[in-house]
């Protein structure tokens, strides 16, 4: 974007400004098609979830507001705004109208280092998946900030519930990053995408492999179970059945949003659906390689980028529209996969929905991480590194033995852990022997 | 360029300042917790100044996104009743000490000493080598390796030790029997009667 | 960057931050507005730690390490000290340092 | 403000999942109930009391009213009870009219229970809207049979007011094609869900022995071991025409009373497959013409009991010779089931009374009439 | 404990399996496949699968004939008299009791007349269980299909006899065979309680003064000229009649018996010369026998199995579409100038209209001839407005 501008601005009209004022104006603009994105993005979800859901139940699902119910969000929208805006009069004026804004404000943060199509990325940095979950983690002070300040019990004990299971489910998306990052070796998430070329087996391991960008990490036992474990902590983060604890109407009523109406309830319903579009994007990149696609490579290539800077331009542009599609594709998709959970499954309990987080995820993340380790040191270290048998191999050999032993290894983790998680669980519900001995002999 | 610098660093020292003195002086403990996340914020943000990009994100990472929580938590946890006096009695005296630490010790050794600052040493324009978060990593298991285990098995001991301190062992709190359980309790104090 | 804001600036900001973090420290009456007084100064010396590095030896990563191990310590140290505020809230029911003076357990 | 002492939530009468209006205090104890205090009464009509103004007939309409979800299992007890007290006999072709209505009310029951039990564990009304597809066929046959969806008034003493419509067995035949897809389908979605299984197992036990002292009957005593079925143990009408099992549960929680409704739905389908074979095609033979509806019964009381799908509906009806009632008593399931709530839910947490709750399948019409 | 005929089936909790997400994927394939399958709709019963949605102010379920909804009281076509004799069986029957009913006088005898004065049923207290029409013996008052009853003020719900009174002709078409059969019985009765009511008692409301206005032009002009030839006014002049009217009535039934399925134009065989009174008689007669005959035509027409002559069913529809737009015109001056009635009544009319349209099946004849009837009911109404 920013030699766009500057070709605009200094050779067409001349100007000559300095370079870091089109630098702003570059990343203002960015800004701005990012803040149009979000909210339409939540619009299209939100229409997109209703009918999806509908479809699941037999229903047709809302078709009357504009040709086939696409204005419905819309009218959520302007309803959202009209809606009389009441703060409860105890509760302290600040915190209730800072809450949203600091839930709202991460969600449009995380936009700055996802990566739409080849180039197109607003900010390469390089610890971008860092930075990634840890502005996504400062959305809970907010949540912890409105349901205190609207000085009502539920909503306190829903906000408190609500922080506890962000917090509690961060630690198995992180480990299961970690994963994917020992694999790649690098934190930008630019680099990540660029490692999943290739068929099946991604061109980074074994260099024959025609480039079809279809070597996605997905293919591997590594990011497979890394992929299960990020998905079910990214349902839980983003708040998603079965792990909708904290607006549980069942339970307590709406969690932290009862006190809230009009424009600041808007804000919250913006922020989980933009976080929701951003948790499935980040799974899209990371596990199914982002923009990659068959096509995308070879278009890039002949594309203007800094190695070949005589390329024609056509090809950028075919290059970033066949990148994008790619994206939202699979981005929906994944999507669709949250609203499919949605529709079969039921709610997990408080404590059972902890349970599960702190005594099968993050065990299951962490012996992914040792396969992580295994696969890294099979497929690319050699002698150097100590492991003199694996240099005399062929690439293909390495990451076939590296596969075999992951896989293996991840299978044995996974049936160990179920069984001993559903033990747990039988034990936790079957009659409490010692306690019942102790007040036996006590009367 | 360096005047945009200077007046960015200008308003972020203010920030981190201004929030920190609220931090200290504000009536209501939760206005406090929510101006240290401010002023931790602030703190970040300088450190991009800085270019220590990898210190920043970790910087928001545990103290935005744990240690204030952790905080909050805290506090809404013991709501006690509002303390009626902010500070304690002696409150002067400690800004005394403060105040006099900052003028007579700080002040004058940062600005006194002459730091010797490393010369650039290729031509103007090179941009400094900076050791990013790839030495880092590579620190961390070559050279540091030793700190970074203790670093771990302090943050295991301190995790442990928060637990013990913190929770209410089970034996104190008192067990609500379900109603099968009653039944069962019911049959073996028969059984234990019937027994003896 | 180094040229536009002299060494000295992010020292005197980073100290002034420590001062304020140890008045909030002593003179505050809620136990968790003493924690919140260490946090400013934990950061403090953080600051100065990534300014000397920035502005001294770039290259070596001593500053930035060092900074990690004391985030990594103030975390542990807010943890641990939490539980306390929490055990001690238990037992007495006030979070006053004032009243907290008696060893009694 | 949060020290973990006695909090009393009131999980109150507009409560989205209790169903009907029907409040519970619950006093807590961090997130584990320690005491759980039932009010009922919001529905309460003086249906007994209009009940002693009205001629027997006139006190048909009104039994719909009693268990809204299945008004033809409460005409048939009412029925009964009037026609031992009077001494009307029901033609063949009645009998099997009425024993098909009712089966199929169970069907329509048991769907619909079982879908917004999985809606109050949080499943968003995917199940509901499966169970309330097959409700809606069923009320669309009882529409075409007896007049209306949900207030049919169907039965008469003597028999039912009116014959089968033509198209009523084409498309009794078209639901029976479709209703082992839905069961067969339900239990794919319950029985092996780990979700479900994590909320309904070990939840809300309801012990053998205490079920049968708080005297509970239907699916809830069936599920906690106890085989009592009226239509086995003192078979009315012609229920010993019939060949059907009786399902019963080990452990008496949640998830045993899920199995028995799937079970019985099943149960329901195969009475309704040896109706269809048996049904007798007498024309004009859906009542006893020389049955009187303005009945005059002597002086006495009857007690006649049936076994609807939420449990031993009972009418006790003392008639002084007079056109009107003297008494009319109704013993509803529903209210003698909720009693044991308050002890079954003691020692659980705060998101499984809900859940116990739908499990005891109430309709708040019949528990306050 | 053991049962008869069936055995007692332990649920299997199938513990100790491996429970690892297998379950919850069955899950996700249940719901899958009702996905692929919401894409089509679902036709009948035997399907699990298919949209079943129904859009209802587009689409609209077909209502069973057994559907109930609110009690209606029914008028004969022809004789434009009501079937209820005022019996107070209904009134008797009905739990709510909402039915409420003052039975007619004869003005000069002062006797009692089997027919009802004024018929109340309270809309809002009435919860259409259908004990009235099962227990009424004249087949008076039936269930009707009209479920739209959203009215802003609640002495709309209080329906007199004016807002009850529908058809024959509407209730054969929403509930055919319930009519036929209660057909003989209800019409036999219906002849034996006309003959018991003097004048234009029991009539219809809105049909009763148009009648003796008839009757009034009847005798004007049987008393001026001798006796015309019976005009085909449709109008059906039935009223009380002498003993001898009674007489020459009796003849003319015998005639139309055996004049059989004649069609309704022949002309009635040329009464021999008989006293001017005879001949008015004699002329009414004339007309009844028309009017018999054309009922036989009717009958005959409506006993055809789905009879091809349907542009005559049509004609006769639009005509009494027209009679009750006339009748929405000539609203009884006795009833005060009710906004509602009108706007009711018109609102029957454009219902018979459409109804008469939707029943046409192709004719365009018949749509013009029932769009020009709704029309002219639209006026008639938008007249008594102003």
């Amino acid at each position: 974007m920013y030699d766009v501008i500057n070709h605009l601005i200094n050779t067409v009209f001349g100007l000559g400004w300095p370079s870091w004022a089109i630098s702003l104006i570059a990343y203002l603009l960015v800004a701005t098609i990012l803040f149009l994105v979000a909210p339409f993005q939540m619009l299209f979800l939100t229409y997109f979830e209703r009918r999806a859901i509908a479809q699941m139940q037999d229903r047709i699902g809302p078709n009357r507001v504009g040709p086939q119910g696409l204005f419905q969000p819309v009218a959520d929208g302007v309803k959202m705004f009209t809606k009389e805006d009441i703060v409860p009069d105890a509760a302290d004026k600040w915190v209730h109208l800072i809450g949203p804004c600091v839930v709202v404000a991460p969600t449009m943060f995380m936009f700055a280092v996802l990566p739409w199509g080849p180039g197109m990325v607003p900010l390469d940095m390089n610890i971008g998946l860092l930075f990634f979950f840890a502005i996504s983690s400062v959305s809970a002070v907010g949540l912890m900030a409105s349901g205190w300040a609207s000085n009502n019990k539920f909503a306190l004990l829903g906000a408190m519930r609500a922080v506890a299971q962000m917090v509690s489910y961060e630690i198995p998306a992180v480990l299961s990053l970690l994963a994917i990052v020992l694999v790649t070796g690098s934190l930008s998430i630019v680099d990540l995408i660029h490692q999943q070329a290739g068929l099946f087996i991604s061109s980074a391991d074994v260099p024959g492999i025609p480039d079809l960008g279809l070597g996605w990490f997905v293919f591997t036992p590594v990011g497979f179970l890394a992929f299960i474990a990020f998905f079910i902590a990214a349902l839980a983060e983003g708040e998603r059945t079965p792990f909708d604890i904290p607006e549980a109407d069942s339970e307590i009523v709406a969690g932290y949003m009862t006190e809230y109406s009009g424009m600041k309830f808007g804000l919250f319903y913006l922020a989980q659906y933009v976080l929701n579009f951003l948790l499935c994007a980040i799974t899209a990149i990371i596990f199914f390689g982002g923009w990659q696609g068959p096509g995308v490579g070879w278009l890039y290539a002949q594309a203007i980028t800094p190695t070949n800077p005589d390329g024609n331009g056509l090809f950028n542009v075919l290059a970033g529209m066949l990148g994008v599609f790619y994206f939202l594709a699979k981005t929906y998709f994944f999507f669709f996969v949250m609203v499919w959970v949605r529709g079969a499954y039921a709610r997990l309990r408080i404590d059972q929905l902890m349970d599960f987080g702190w005594k099968f995820l993050i065990p299951l993340t962490l012996v992914n991480v040792i396969s992580a380790a295994i696969w890294v040191g099979l497929t690319k270290w050699g002698a150097a590194e100590g492991l003199a048998f694996v240099e005399g191999w062929a690439p293909l050999m390495r990451w076939g033995v590296a596969f075999v032993i992951t896989l293996l290894l991840n299978i044995a983790a996974y049936i160990f852990l179920a069984r001993v998680y559903s033990q747990a669980q039988d034990e936790r519900a079957r009659l409490d022997n010692e306690v019942l001995e102790r007040l036996t002999n006590v009367a | 360029m360096d005047l945009l610098i200077q007046i960015i660093f200008g308003l972020l020292s203010a920030l981190v300042i201004g929030a920190a003195m609220m931090v200290v002086t504000v009536r209501n403990v939760i206005h406090a917790a929510l101006w240290l996340i401010a002023s931790f914020f602030g703190v970040a943000a300088l450190y991009l100044l800085l270019e220590a990009e990898f210190i920043a994100v970790v910087q928001v990472l545990v103290y935005v996104g744990a240690i204030s929580i952790l905080i909050l938590f805290a506090i809404m946890l013991t709501r006690s009743n509002e303390g009626d006096r902010l500070l304690t009695k002696y409150w002067w005296a400690s800004a005394l000490i403060a105040l006099g630490l900052f003028g007579v010790a700080f002040l004058p050794t940062f600005t006194g000493t002459t730091w010797n600052m490393p010369q650039p040493t290729g031509p103007a324009g090179t941009p400094e080598v900076l050791s990013g978060v790839e030495e880092l990593g590579r620190g961390f298991v070559s050279e540091f390796v030793l700190h970074f285990e203790i670093a771990g098995v302090l943050l295991t001991v301190a995790l442990i030790g928060a637990i013990v301190i913190a929770f209410e062992e089970r034996s104190r709190r008192r067990r609500v029997l379900t109603l099968a359980e009653e039944l069962e309790l019911r049959k073996r104090r028969q059984a234990a009667e019937s027994v003896d | 960057m180094t040229r536009a804001i002299p060494l000295e600036a992010v020292l005197v900001v980073a100290a002034a931050l420590f001062c304020i973090g140890l008045f909030g420290a002593l003179s505050r009456r809620n136990l968790i507005g003493v924690l919140m007084g260490i946090e400013l100064m934990l950061n403090s010396a953080n600051i100065n730690l990534v300014a000397f590095w920035r502005y001294l030896e770039p290259r070596f990563i001593t500053g930035p390490t060092f900074a990690i191990f004391v985030i990594t310590v103030a975390a542990a140290e807010a943890a641990v000290g939490l539980a306390m505020i929490i055990a001690i809230y238990r037992s007495w029911n006030t979070v006053n340092a004032d009243s907290v003076d008696s060893l009694k357990g | 403000m949060l020290k973990t002492e006695e909090l009393q939530i009131n999980i109150g009468p507009q409560h989205p999942s209790t169903h009907g209006v029907f409040r519970m205090i619950v006093t807590v104890d961090g997130e584990t109930i320690t005491d759980l205090k039932p009010v009922f009464g919001y529905l309460h009509r003086n249906h007994e009391q209009i009940a002693e103004v009205n001629t027997y007939l006139q006190n048909m309409p009104y039994t719909d009213r009693l268990d809204y979800f299945n008004s033809m299992a409460n005409n048939h007890a009412y029925a009964l009870a009037v026609e031992k007290l009077v001494g009307i006999e029901v033609p063949e072709r009645a009998e099997y009219l009425r024993v098909l209505m009712v089966e199929l009310t169970r069907i329509l029951n048991h769907a619909g229970a079982l879908g917004f039990l999985i809606n109050d564990m949080g499943a968003w009304q995917t199940q509901l809207a499966f169970g309330m597809r097959e409700r809606e066929k069923i009320l669309d046959l009882f529409e075409s049979a007896s007049g209306a969806r949900l207030m049919c008034n169907y039965f008469r003493f003597g028999g039912v007011a009116r014959d089968l419509p033509p198209d009523f067995m084409p498309r009794l035949k078209d639901l029976l094609i479709a209703m082992p897809a839905f069961v067969d389908e339900m239990e794919r979605l319950l029985r092996e869900n780990e979700i479900l299984l994590q909320r309904s197992e070990n939840i809300g036990i309801l012990p053998k022995e205490v079920a049968i002292s708080y005297s509970v009957t239907g699916p809830m005593l069936r599920a906690s071991g106890v085989p009592y079925d009226i239509r086995k143990a003192e078979p009315y009408s012609i229920y010993d025409r019939f060949d059907f099992d009786v399902p019963i549960g080990a452990v008496g929680d949640v998830y045993d009373r899920i199995l028995v409704r799937i079970e019985e739905m099943r149960q329901s389908k195969r009475i309704i497959e040896q109706i269809i074979q048996q049904l007798p095609d007498a024309q004009g033979g859906h009542i006893n013409p020389k049955a009187r509806q303005n009945v005059r019964p002597p002086a006495g009381d009857v007690y006649a009991r049936v076994e609807t799908p939420k449990g031993e509906l009972g009418f006790y009806l003392v008639s002084d010779g007079s056109l009107k009632p003297y008494r009319y008593k109704v013993r509803a399931p529903s209210f003698i089931n909720l009693t044991p709530l308050g002890d079954m839910c003691r020692g659980y947490k705060v998101a499984d009374v809900v859940v116990i709750l739908g499990s005891i399948d109430i309709v708040m019409g019949e528990v306050d009439r | 404990m053991d049962i008869q005929r069936g055995n007692i089936i332990v649920m299997d909790r199938r513990r100790g399996k491996l429970r690892a997400g297998q379950g919850l994927l069955q899950g996700l394939k249940v719901v899958w496949d009702h996905w692929i399958g919401s894409f089509r709709k679902n036709e009948n019963f035997s399907q699990i699968h298919g949209t079943f949605t129904i859009e209802y102010p587009d689409e609209r379920m077909k209502l069973p004939q057994a559907y109930r909804n609110m009690p209606v009281l029914i008028y004969d076509d022809e004789t434009g008299h009501e079937l209820c004799t005022a019996c107070y069986q209904c009134a008797r029957a009905c739990p709510p009791e909402v039915i409420h009913i003052t039975q007619a006088k004869d003005p000069n005898t002062g006797k009692m007349v089997p027919a009802s004065l004024e018929f109340i049923i309270e809309y809002d207290a009435c919860m259409s269980c259908g004990l009235c029409a099962e227990a009424c013996p004249f087949d008076a008052i039936k269930m009707d299909h009209f479920f739209e009853l959203a009215t802003d003020d609640r002495m709309g719900l209080l329906q007199r006899k004016a807002d009850l009174n529908r058809p024959i002709s509407y209730y054969t078409t929403i509930a055919p065979d319930l009519w036929d059969e209660v057909k003989e019985g209800a019409m036999k009765k219906l002849q034996g309680s006309i003959k018991r009511r003097p004048g234009v008692i029991g009539i219809a409301g809105h049909l009763s003064d148009k009648i003796a206005a008839r009757r009034r032009e009847l005798e004007a002009e049987a008393a001026a000229a001798p006796p015309a030839p019976a005009d085909a006014a449709p109008a059906a002049p039935a009223g009380k009649l002498s003993p001898e009217e009674k007489a020459a009535k009796l003849a003319a039934m015998r005639a139309a018996k055996a004049g059989g399925a004649a069609p309704a134009a022949e002309a009635p065989a040329p009464a021999p010369e008989l006293s001017p009174a005879d001949a008015k008689a004699a002329k009414l007669a004339a007309i009844k026998a028309a009017n018999a005959a054309k009922k036989a035509a009717e009958a005959s027409a409506a006993e055809a199995p789905a009879a091809p002559v349907d542009e005559k069913a049509a004609k006769l529809a639009a005509i009494r579409a027209a009679n009750a737009a006339k009748a929405a015109a000539a609203e009884a001056p006795a009833a005060p100038v009710d906004e509602k009635a009108a706007k009711l009544a018109a609102i029957r009319a454009a219902n018979a209209a459409k109804a008469a349209a939707a029943e046409a099946p192709a004719a365009p004849v018949d749509e013009k001839a029932a769009k020009l009837a709704a029309i002219r009911a639209a006026n008639a109404a938008k007249k008594k407005s102003e």
